[in-house]
């Protein structure tokens, strides 16, 4: 789950990580107020899930009250690469004699956080050379140890004995506290600033793992989820939606998924989303998940399991309960059934008129066909 | 032989009593599986498909040999029930459970790591030595003995794949799932490594996916092995996954497409199917068959 | 530092381990009007910082307030192993069905916390056969981790699916916790009662590392040492108080001690105290120290030094200024005299007209002497 | 020979800049020690005694091969300082600091034994590789070298004792301070069987306290010592120490008395003087001189 600009900076300054005055509004004239209290000039950010919204204008700055006001007013109702702004991060503007940039993250392939710094942070900061970028591991059992702290903003080329490489010290201990006790997958500060000789967050990114949520009730809960994205949720699925605007897909499992996506486009079809059904969903929830398919009026809908958890008689269940709720599909449907309870699941398809195919090939080829209307 | 697991191996249940621990327990008891002990905290006495249950592996570890164990414990509580494997000196940890918090993930793997043992997973559908022992959730009918390994991290795709190995009258000497998440137990060169050096294996299918670098790092390996090694590549068509700020993008640099990784797979000597379906008739190939 | 039972049971509270209802007083009518407040049968108990208490008094019951008055009138002033009581926990008296043992400390030998329980709890816990005492280990790294709470409940003989074996799964982790964040030496409950289908800690015995307390300054603070002891450790030494009367001994190391006092008692004399001053101690605070043991009216003192980081000079010199300032030593001393700037220290003993062994034995062989008037 | 460090031996000092690190590098220097490097965090840079100043142990180990650490660390920051070593793969720590939170000193072991290093104390003289190599704090000139191993607990004893040795021309092959503390990094059993591979070492001195059980289990391996062992235990006639509650008592069991230590050692062959002075002349009995 990704936190909002202001989220992640209200969960820093919980754990004591400077960032700059300020708070969150969701119109101009408490956008006016906040820049009141803060007084001198302030900074107005759209606050949405992406980034380059600077590019795109949804930062401004204003010198007073009314400069904040027009500023939000102009901010609010933008759309930043298909995203409405509304919630804005009205702050005090900072004197920035540097930008920094630090992160925690999971590093998958060497199975452990991984820390990762530079002196040279910014907008520019993924095409920094290699050897500006620190990158150390942490070992899990050990923590985040002071000492590594200190070697970190050694390699910075910071001096420790300085305001400015003590805060560094702390602020990365902070930082994987945070990332530690809030189950985070991403703790980001892009620029962590200097400002005089104090050292800020003038930004947050945290994602929190989506796994953990069940023990982080304590923080607030940001939907980012389309409307098709949440329904194929609440049935435990997931939904993807893709470029193409032709073939709806249902499969059970990643990477079945990803290879019926692969076999299709082989053939010269274009996917336009995919539902992962994986996991031994049952009848009433498959049933529930083709309904959000057809919603989306594809051409084809192409079915393919291979059953292992999954059974083919609750598949072919729900195909044939979908089918005689509505009297027929409104697009063609192709099934290829194979694995546990097969047999069953064919002689329910049957009954609908349905035949399945025993290969993903042929199955996806005939989708594809269909989808080109060269059925 | 095999790897890993073989018709020697003393299976532990973890999670014997719930809906997914008795299903699967009758599914592997039938594939052949020595299941000698399940664990329940609180269910000690149970018996479940004529298999005792106790309610800690350490009271399992006192009345049986125990060499491997396998979990169908909830998400939350996956990471205690690992390390009470772990902690009592179970080599093999097999975590089929999704939905394991990653930082749960990295300590588990880290733990695993100091105590010398094997895990596989989380979000794993298992492994299999194809006639002699089955840990974990595939469908049985399609694992049938032979002489190629496999070895992958998503579960479906690996019984389509497998699936038509069998249907092929190509067997398998192991089908290891090394799992589907962020952070597991094993890397594709750790069990190439085990392929190369198992008497019963004559080829290797490696099954991957986008992202990461595992396939990159393995095909290091692949041009040291004498075994051949035919691989597919899932996600060619896929939408790029979620970015983790610019972090992700300062790790991977550019690393784990699609074309990225046949490239590497190929210069190492492996065979890239392009589909799926073409996986067998490529073996057959390169087993001279 | 050892900790009161009520202090004990005050952090246990705070960690969420349940204790019985009651509160520390320092007079009888407290005592009436606590007593008061919980209703019913009360217990006041003595608080001192030593075993065995309820065999020497200092635990009554009572009734009802008047008698809680009463009770405490008697306890307090007791004076339990040469302690006086002067604090008392006024209680509300358990319904006792059961008493377990539950404690974890560090295992030296095995360079981790032990977790000790026993379904046997209670004044005789240390004469239990073997096969009642759960001993385990826990791996540093790894925590107490729940499943190590489970496994230790079945190892007890009691069903986890209960609300007692429930409870003590959840006590055994909070120990845990309370061991490790509040750097205890000790956390024992003994013992651990089952009231009901309540599971409460009706004893505390909480024992935090002294060498941790600059970092555990939230804790209450509890002067054990004596006023020599404590006008030693003012001086950054350690003073033991023996059970001879007749040498008091200074030396450099608690290795170096320990062989002085057996070097003594070999050949007849007996110690009266020591006073290890290891470590490097400087000619100011070694001065004072020798003004300590003077104090105390041995027959003699007997100075054991074998120079490493302690140079001889600074003792030699020490030794000439309390020669000096007083005009001599009120009693004899002896004085053994090697190491680091031996020569200098020789010297300035020469000027006072003290003379130095070189050998330990030949030293504690004239102190042992002059302490039996044989010299 | 000697075990644990020898002339060939490239030493760090951390906390090298404070007064006791500054005093000590001068001594180890003049004894011989090779120290390559020192750290101070924020000092870096900087030169002691024409040592050169890091600001951490990666920093160092990047400039020098450092083989082994002593440190001289105030006591709440020895345990970042230890795994800052540890860390870095450092495989001898020395940690002469008294004081250490026990928890911290359990961590630290614990870290060690995970990395495979070697740590001695906290609360320890340190090493003496006689005529070699000195990592901690014993006075330099009773250190000669020659083919008695001694391995202590605490510091000014087995100056005592060596010093006697030294007198007596006894010299040293290796003098190991374990340190102290309740936990410290090693036992008696790992260096007495260092000893006893070490051809420079011919005798072991072991010189031993009250409490605990140390000593009883060092005498189960003294009976496979093909080299004669002779032992001094202090505290025959010291006040029974604070105890562990209850917890204290079921530990020990009656084991760690003065009797029952000298029983043990006896009985597993090694000769127990009964005075400090005495140890000299047992050590040129068992030799034959």
């Amino acid at each position: 789950m990704k936190m909002f600009e202001y989220m992640g900076k209200e969960l820093f300054a919980q754990f004591g990580l400077p960032v700059p005055k300020g708070r969150m509004v969701t119109d101009p004239d408490e956008a006016a107020k906040v820049a009141a209290e803060i007084g001198g000039s302030v900074v107005i950010k759209s606050q949405v899930l992406i980034g380059k919204r600077g590019k795109a204008g949804g930062i401004k700055f204003a010198d007073n009250p009314e400069g904040a006001k027009a500023a939000a007013e102009e901010i609010l109702g933008m759309t930043i690469q298909g995203l409405p702004v509304n919630i804005l991060l009205v702050e005090e503007k900072l004197k920035i004699d540097k930008e920094l940039y630090m992160s925690i993250t999971v590093d998958g392939a060497a199975k452990a956080p991984v820390l990762i710094a530079s002196a040279y942070g910014g907008m520019d900061i993924e095409e920094q050379p290699e050897e500006y970028i620190i990158k150390r591991h942490i070992d899990p059992e050990l923590g985040m140890q002071a000492f590594i702290a200190r070697d970190v903003v050694r390699k910075m080329g910071f001096p420790l004995n300085t305001p400015h490489g003590k805060q560094i010290v702390k602020i990365i201990q902070v930082l994987y506290k945070i990332f530690i006790e809030k189950d985070a997958e991403l703790v980001e500060i892009n620029p962590l600033v200097f400002s005089d000789d104090k050292v800020i967050a003038a930004d947050s990114k945290v994602t929190i793992d989506d796994d953990a949520m069940f023990r982080r009730k304590e923080l607030p809960y940001v939907e980012e989820r389309s409307a098709t994205e949440k329904a194929a949720k609440d049935l435990g699925l997931s939904y993807v939606d893709l470029d193409g605007e032709d073939i709806a897909v249902m499969a059970n499992g990643a990477g079945i998924t990803m290879g019926t996506l692969d076999t299709i486009e082989h053939f010269g079809g274009t996917p336009a989303n995919f539902l992962d059904c994986g996991g031994g969903t049952g009848r009433e929830a498959t049933g529930k998940a083709l309904e959000i398919l057809f919603g989306l009026n594809p051409k084809v809908v192409f079915v393919n399991i291979f059953g292992g958890i999954t059974r083919c008689d609750d598949v072919a269940g729900a195909v044939a309960d979908v089918y005689k709720a509505r009297g027929g599909f409104p697009v063609p449907l192709v099934i290829r059934l194979v694995g546990t309870n097969q047999e069953a699941g064919r002689a329910i398809l049957e009954e609908i008129g349905v035949e399945a195919y025993d290969f993903m090939e042929d199955g996806a080829k005939r989708a594809v066909d269909i989808s080109k209307g060269q059925a | 032989m095999a790897i890993i697991i073989d018709e020697n191996t003393n299976v532990l249940v973890q999670g014997i009593t719930g809906n997914q621990g008795v299903f699967h327990t009758k599914q592997m008891l039938a594939y052949g599986t020595k299941i000698v002990a399940g664990v329940t905290p609180g269910k000690g006495g149970n018996v479940v498909e004529g298999v005792p249950v106790y309610n800690s592996v350490r009271e399992a570890c006192e009345n049986h040999r125990i060499d491997a164990s396998v979990l169908f414990i909830p998400a939350p509580f996956t990471k205690d029930a690992a390390f009470e494997s772990l902690e009592a000196g179970v080599g093999v940890v097999v975590v089929v459970t999704e939905g394991v918090p990653v930082h749960d993930e990295t300590a588990i793997v880290a733990y695993a790591k100091r105590k010398g043992a094997i895990v596989l997973g989380p979000n794993t559908f298992g492994i299999v030595s194809s006639g002699k022992c089955k840990m974990g959730i595939p469908p049985n009918q399609y694992f049938v003995e032979g002489n190629v390994g496999v070895v992958a991290r998503s579960g479906t795709l690996t019984y389509e794949i497998t699936g038509s190995l069998t249907a092929n009258g190509l067997g398998q000497s192991t089908v290891v799932g090394m799992g589907g998440d962020r952070v597991v137990g094993l890397t594709f060169i750790d069990v190439l490594r085990m392929f190369e050096k198992d008497p019963q294996t004559e080829a290797v299918v490696l099954i991957g996916e986008i992202g990461g670098n595992a396939e990159e790092t393995a095909s290091e390996y692949i041009k040291e092995m004498t075994k051949p090694v035919v691989a597919f590549i899932a996600g060619k068509s896929a939408p790029p996954g979620k970015r983790m700020g610019h972090a992700g993008a300062i790790i991977e640099r550019g690393k784990g497409t699609y074309k990225g990784k046949v490239e590497a797979l190929t210069e190492a000597g492996a065979k890239v199917a392009a589909l799926p379906f073409e996986v067998p008739a490529i073996v057959k190939e390169v087993l001279g068959k």
